[in-house]
């Protein structure tokens, strides 16, 4: 009994989301198979941009809003290999390579300044975000075409630099959703992105076992405790932000791939938001996320998507009303998310000084003559 | 950094460069314009069949091609195969081989030179878009709103 | 025996301020050194030279010598000195909470199975050898003769298994000859630390070195081989444990001399001191819950007009009373001010009620160090007494009147003569003795009845302390206020206290006349009289 | 003298760069053909628009909550006041301080529950402001939905149902204050004009300011120019608020909230119910953010619904700490300065780009210069005391 009472309280964001989408699927009237076809195209596009979330929150910096910083440069990777016309899965694996270096100084970058912020890394990271976007609109619109030269003239603006507002990504477009075909009563499954994704987490755990790792968790745990035994602790945490950055590049690619088309100067904006109310949806926390979290929140976050503006319109009469509600849950999610975090984080600064008592209070004075 | 691991990250970031230099070579893609115009070489003027079905890479083009048509289709790498059909004998059929120079975005495939045994410089040549008309004017307005 | 550690002539000052002078002393393999002294004595600060602390380096390094296996060695860095086989042991956890007894055993020293990318990135992508990680931490309990779970979490485990793991981990060093053991039994219940000074033993017996500094003085005589004693950066003795007594060790600690200062009057008058004066404060079964300085059953009174003192060492709770019943820590008990009840766990229900507080966390709790001294001196008073406001509007709105804060802030500046450029100054600018001053003014500001002075000393200057000492006796004779200082110089309380009282381990140990001999006091504090009477204190 | 040493200090070097790039643009500006009283007018109407709004961060920031992430839903209370008083049909003056009332009534109760909830995340105020902020914003976008709302001005037409995304405020209380006795330059027959509104022009004796002498206003067929116009009206409220700020922290209760922000412990020390300071700053931020959010919709002309106040907090916050305020430290001059140099940056440099470069980078700068401002005051290193 107890222990199912602690594991209703461990899962209750999950279950509060089941039982939500138990109401809204029927309510929705949307066809069985087509929704499971958009959720397992959308597990294969969005799980590895969830997923590059793991490794900061295991070093104990939180949810990483910095992400972005990443799916920028996974987008100047496509943009390149549109301009230089590279097709299929070559253009992506090359738009990889190319995103690498430069997710490497981004994440390089966020990191850096999160050390100097230390105890406010997520409101760093969410600031820093937007800052970078401001950095990446002077590459993508002024840049691109004066600094950097541009062979495919179709990509530019009519003025003669800066890049359209949108890019069509015709040469890689599904390529990997494509690459083995595979239909199981009337639904495709994206073979490719399953085992991409298959591979990352590998990765991941893998990490979590090396010595890497076991700082990181060192570091996240207790920052002081962890230097004093000789782990160098900033330099550990801009890794897992460089990891994490370099992951959330190749996310986007793979998102953007599936997706079609980039829109040159928002693209990535909502990828920090989405991914992270996926991974918390999924019963992540601030300080625990895992990739079972990942992988259900990515399930649960897009069904809702999917159904709100339906099962709003069906319900209530408005479709706006189920499209508010699910823009409202993106960022509801978050907030109780951090709410809970802080709330906790302060209940055991309460309690780990509770424990300094030695016994005082209950016994009020009684002498242990032990 | 023990120079042992300098080389070998040296040899790291060499190998990914290398690969991606390959990538871009076995990726980079072409436009081809699969054209039947006639084509005249030296003295002789070469046609296609009156109706023939290509076949690029082993997939086939939508229709089949009269003479004086002209269809796209795109591929990566540089090395393909093209088959040409002769509609009115299936027997008639030609393969051939062909290589498209890395930096060719765009190349005009000429079916009648391959079908006439033409020597290889006259498969393909490159494409040379029409002078630009000007830009719509709708295309010159932008705008970006962001927070 | 030869000495694998010896010190020679250490000595070290902080910015002229001399806290060790000419310590010498040997430490030979498988000897148990015991290092005890008051707070201050210098037992922290030598630790610190052993172990290369920055801050060593930052204030000027240190005077003699240290040898090592009979050479002499400078260790540049505290790993430096583990890397050459000197362990520590922290008084406060240095554990990861979500890991294992294992996992914090060889914390940074995991065994690792090597691949062709450790050489392309780092060893640090090697993958844990866990196997022979078990194998190691399985090792270094072993050599401790206790038994813990190597895989159970240290969040999940008592504390005297904490205590082990820490012990455990030094151990598990490849040549570890000495371990130094800073408090270990601080935090154990007894039947703990009885486990662990066996533990020690067998440690010793295979040859490794300990230093061992406690304040239970019983366990260090029961323990040691030999005894270190340190008296204001000094090495007043050294004596073999066997046949020492807790009370000699004690007496050597406080000081053997008994100055009596040329007041020789009988202890009665001072206990009975005024005693026409009613009391004041009265405090029974008081319990506070401060961090690391619990209080645990404290009683006592004050009357009228009296200077009260506390002493004891660092830790056993003095400092929790004064925060207690100012209600700045959660606590619980009697305490009845003029013979009326009051209500604790409030800082204004204790000020409305005339009490006052000097707190000895200066910079903490006592200033706001951004603003001005008049802001400092005044925000109190204005606070609880509505002083320095002028109403407006027929009193709906209370205007602050800065210009009365000013000259109050001038008036203080004068009179406890606070260097400073202006009463607008911030405060976190001056100087550690001013911005003592500035928390004196601020308490006098309120003019309570009953003033708690908490360590006014405390890392001042003598000019300073001269000033405030006598600042806090002119208060007392010009207002008939009752003041109780808590203090950890036994030297100061005597100076200026009737009464003194020595906590220990969160109750009081005693009540003695300041004329009482030192080594008295010094019993007291090391809770000598209560291992002695036992029976007497469980009936409490 | 150390005053001055401080000041300097505090003012930080990318003040300095900001206020000497501002600087250099109203240098360039006649040289390159931008009309300089066009853009002075610009910038003293963005001055008024969004002081209030500014100011509303001053309280949370000297109670120690920090930089208010969530003003978002201190608007939110203000675009409440604002519907209801056009649904009520209210016009003009009364319409205008009808809305204001309202938003601070609905600013009040919000603010007591969200410092309620800061006051259990101590030491994460910031990203849970943030986000408190954006996750009310989207609430509210099923709110304008479904609230009972019926005045035609606001609603969807056809459907009759849910408020507009953008509605005018023309004809309630449009520029109600910005014509208070504005003070406008006209330019008529290639003569400089000067009227103190029209109110003063009616006003027997003055009334040589604002007309033409042997001529009747109403009777122009001639349209005078406007060369430049001051927003009186606008900036002496904004200014009224700001001193009722500043008479608040000369108070009793304002003087304990300083000190929390300084140094809870000491507070707590001396008496002082934190929780409840902070609750009271939170409470006066959010009211301060409904009131500000009205000021700027009679200058802009709209009421922005839906995502509309999504990011406002950004504008307020990067001003504040460009005029050198600190995470847990801030001043009426920080604001002063800071609105001026903010909204001179975001006023000048589009023209300047514009004349001389014809590329519109307004944008890019915008975002550079607000976001680069706050990543810098959060990886300054602050003093913690605790």
């Amino acid at each position: 009994m107890k222990k199912l009472r602690l594991f209703l309280i461990e899962n209750s964001v999950v279950i509060t989301f089941i039982v939500l989408l138990a109401i809204a699927i029927p309510a929705s009237k949307l066809p069985g198979q087509f929704l499971l076809q958009e959720i397992l195209t959308r597990l294969g596009r969005s799980s590895f941009l969830v997923i590059s979330l793991l490794l900061p929150i295991m070093a104990g910096m939180g949810l990483n809003f910095g992400m972005v910083l990443g799916a920028m440069a996974g987008q100047i990777g496509l943009i390149f290999i549109s301009d230089w016309g590279v097709i299929g899965i070559p253009g992506l694996l090359l738009a990889m390579i190319i995103s690498l270096p430069i997710s490497v100084i981004l994440g390089w970058l966020c990191g850096s300044i999160m050390n100097k912020a230390k105890g406010r890394e997520m409101v760093t990271g969410y600031i820093l975000a937007f800052f970078m976007n401001g950095v990446y609109m002077l590459f993508a619109l002024y840049a691109m075409g004066i600094i950097i030269p541009v062979l495919n003239l179709e990509l530019l603006l009519s003025r003669g630099f800066g890049l359209r507002n949108v890019i069509d990504l015709i040469n890689v477009r599904q390529c990997l959703e494509t690459f083995i075909p595979l239909k199981i009563a009337g639904v495709n499954i994206p073979v490719l992105n399953y085992l991409i994704i298959a591979a990352v987490g590998i990765f991941i755990v893998w990490f979590r076992k090396t010595k890497f790792g076991q700082d990181m968790r060192a570091a996240g745990q207790d920052r002081a405790v962890a230097s004093a035994a000789g782990i160098s602790v900033d330099r550990t945490r801009i890794f897992a932000i460089i990891i994490s950055t370099v992951l959330a590049g190749f996310g986007q690619i793979i998102f953007l791939q599936n997706m079609g088309t980039i829109n040159t100067t928002n693209s990535h904006e909502q990828t920090g938001l989405f991914a992270i109310a996926s991974l918390l949806i999924g019963g992540a926390s601030v300080t625990k996320a895992s990739i079972p979290n990942a992988l259900i929140g990515v399930i649960l976050f897009h069904l809702l998507f999917l159904v709100a503006p339906m099962a709003g319109k069906n319900l209530v009469g408005s479709a706006m009303i189920g499209e508010y509600f699910r823009q409202f849950v993106s960022y509801g999610v978050i907030a109780l998310a951090l709410v809970l975090y802080e709330w906790k984080r302060v209940a055991q600064e309460d309690a780990s000084r509770a424990m300094l008592r030695g016994g005082v209070a209950p016994d009020k004075g009684k002498v242990n003559t032990l | 950094m023990s120079p042992r691991s300098l080389f070998q990250r040296m040899c790291v970031v060499l190998a990914l460069i290398a690969i991606a230099t390959f990538l871009f070579y076995i990726g980079k893609g072409h436009t081809l314009f699969i054209d039947t115009n006639a084509l005249t070489v030296g003295d002789n003027e070469l046609r296609s069949y009156a109706s023939a079905t290509v076949i690029v890479n082993g997939k086939k083009l939508n229709s089949s091609m009269g003479r004086a048509e002209r269809s796209m289709v795109v591929v990566g790498g540089p090395k393909h195969t093209i088959e040409i059909v002769d509609d009115a004998d299936t027997d008639r059929r030609v393969t051939k081989k062909l290589t498209i120079p890395t930096f060719m975005n765009k190349v005009i495939v000429s079916i009648p030179a391959i079908i006439g045994d033409c020597p290889e410089e006259y498969w393909i040549t490159p494409f040379i878009p029409p002078s630009m008309v000007d830009v719509p004017v709708e295309k010159m307005q932008q705008q970006n709103t962001l927070p | 025996m030869d000495a694998i550690l010896s010190f020679r002539d250490i000595g070290k000052q902080f910015y002229g301020n001399r806290v060790l002078s000419g310590v010498s002393f040997d430490v030979a393999a498988g000897q148990i050194i015991g290092l005890v002294g008051e707070n201050g004595a210098g037992k922290s600060t030598l630790m610190k030279i052993l172990f290369s602390m920055p801050e060593i380096h930052e204030t000027g390094g240190y005077e003699g010598s240290i040898l090592w296996n009979g050479s002499e060695v400078k260790f540049k860095t505290p790993f430096d000195a583990l890397d050459a086989g000197i362990g520590m042991v922290h008084q406060e956890f240095s554990l990861i909470p979500g890991f294992t007894t294992t996992e914090n055993i060889l914390l940074n020293r995991e065994s690792l199975h090597r691949s062709v990318l450790t050489d392309i990135f780092s060893t640090r992508i090697s993958m844990l050898d866990r196997e022979n990680m078990a194998l190691r931490s399985k090792k270094a309990i072993a050599k401790l003769g206790v038994t813990l779970d190597p895989n159970m979490l240290i969040k999940e485990m008592p504390v005297g298994h904490k205590q082990f793991t820490e012990i455990a981990r030094e151990l598990c060093r490849d040549k570890v000859k000495l371990i130094v053991l800073d408090e270990p039994s601080a935090v154990l219940t007894e039947s703990e630390a009885e486990v662990l000074l066996s533990s020690l033993r067998l440690l010793a017996n295979e040859g490794i070195a300990i230093i061992f500094i406690s304040h239970r003085l019983r366990e260090i005589v029961d323990l040691c081989d030999q005894i270190v004693v340190l008296r204001d950066g000094q090495k007043i003795s050294e004596l073999p444990a066997k046949g020492s007594s807790v009370k000699t060790i004690a007496s050597l600690m406080v000081g053997r001399s008994v100055e009596t200062q040329g007041q020789t009057d009988v202890a009665d008058t001072y206990m009975n001191y005024g005693s026409s004066e009613p009391i004041a404060l009265s405090v029974e079964q008081l319990w506070v819950d401060m961090p690391g300085e619990t209080v645990r059953n404290v009683a006592f009174s004050v009357r009228k007009g009296e200077i009260f003192g506390i002493g004891g060492l660092a830790g056993q709770g003095k400092l929790g009373i004064p925060n207690g019943i100012m209600g700045l820590s959660p606590s619980g008990g009697n305490v009845k001010l003029h013979g009326k009840p009051m209500q604790l766990g409030s800082p204004y229900a204790a000020l409305k009620r005339g009490l006052a507080f000097v707190s000895e966390d200066r910079r903490g709790v006592g200033l706001l160090l951004d603003e001005g001294i008049d802001w400092n001196i005044a925000f109190s008073a204005m606070q609880i007494q509505n002083k320095f406001l002028k109403p407006l509007l027929g009193g709906l709105f209370q205007w602050r009147s800065d210009r009365e804060m000013l000259n109050l802030a001038n008036e203080y500046i004068k009179l406890l003569e606070i260097k400073c450029t202006g009463a607008r100054q911030r405060v976190g600018n001056l100087s550690g003795g001013n911005q003592q001053k500035v928390c004196l003014a601020k308490a006098f500001a309120l003019r309570p009845d009953i003033l708690f002075v908490s360590e006014p000393t405390r890392g001042i200057d003598v000019g300073a302390k001269l000033v405030v000492l006598e600042t806090l006796k002119k208060y007392n004779s010009e207002y008939g206020a009752t003041i109780i200082m808590i203090s950890s110089e036994l030297e100061e309380l005597r100076s200026i206290c009737k009464r003194i009282a020595i906590v220990y381990e969160g109750r009081i140990e005693g009540i003695l006349p300041h004329t009482a001999p030192l080594d008295e006091f010094g019993v007291l504090m090391a809770g000598a009289k209560s291992e002695t009477q036992q029976g007497g204190r469980s009936e409490n | 003298m150390e005053q001055i040493k401080r000041f300097l200090s505090d003012f930080g070097l990318p003040r300095i760069i900001i206020a000497v790039f501002l600087l250099a643009l109203f240098m360039m500006a006649p040289a390159v053909g931008v009309n300089v009283p066009d853009a002075l007018k610009d910038v003293f109407n963005r001055f008024g628009m969004n002081g209030i709004l500014v100011l509303a961060l001053i309280p949370m920031i000297q109670a120690g909550c920090g930089l208010n992430f969530g003003l978002p839903l201190g608007i939110i209370a203000g675009l409440l006041g604002a519907t209801i008083s056009i649904e009520m049909g209210y016009v003009g003056a009364y319409g205008f301080f009808f809305a204001i009332l309202t938003a601070l009534s609905f600013g009040s109760f919000f603010g007591l529950a969200y410092g309620a909830l800061l006051n259990r995340v101590k030491g994460g105020e910031m990203m849970i402001a943030t986000y408190v902020g954006l996750s009310s914003v989207m609430l509210m976008q099923i709110g304008w939905l479904a609230l009972p709302y019926k005045s035609a001005v606001m609603i969807y037409g056809f459907s009759g149902e849910g408020l507009r995304p953008t509605i005018s405020v023309d004809g309630f209380w449009r520029n109600i204050l910005d014509n208070f006795m504005s003070i406008k330059i006209y330019d008529i027959f290639d003569n400089m004009v000067v009227t103190i509104s029209d109110f003063w022009a009616y006003i027997p004796g003055i009334k040589w300011y604002g007309k033409i002498p042997g001529n009747d206003i109403g009777k122009w067929l001639y349209e005078p120019k406007l060369i430049f116009a001051f927003p009186t009206g606008t900036i002496l409220l904004f200014l009224f608020v700001a001193l009722i700020v500043w008479a608040f922290f000369h108070m009793k209760t304002g003087t304990a909230m300083t000190a929390v922000g300084s140094n809870p412990i000491y507070a707590r020390a001396a008496g002082i119910n934190v929780n409840r300071m902070r609750t009271i700053s939170v409470m006066l931020s959010t009211m301060l953010g409904a009131m500000g959010i009205i000021v700027y919709q009679q200058s802009f002309g709209f009421i922005q619904l839906y995502d509309g106040p999504l990011y406002m907090a950004f504008p307020a916050i990067a001003a504040i700490l460009i005029g050198g305020a600190r995470v847990n430290k801030a001043s009426l001059p920080n604001v002063f300065t800071g609105v001026i140099l903010y909204q001179g940056i975001l006023v000048m440099t589009p023209l300047i780009f514009n004349a001389m470069l014809k590329l519109d980078m307004s944008d890019v700068i915008r975002i550079i210069v607000s976001q680069g401002m706050i990543l810098y005051a959060l990886t300054r290193k602050t003093k913690v005391l605790k």
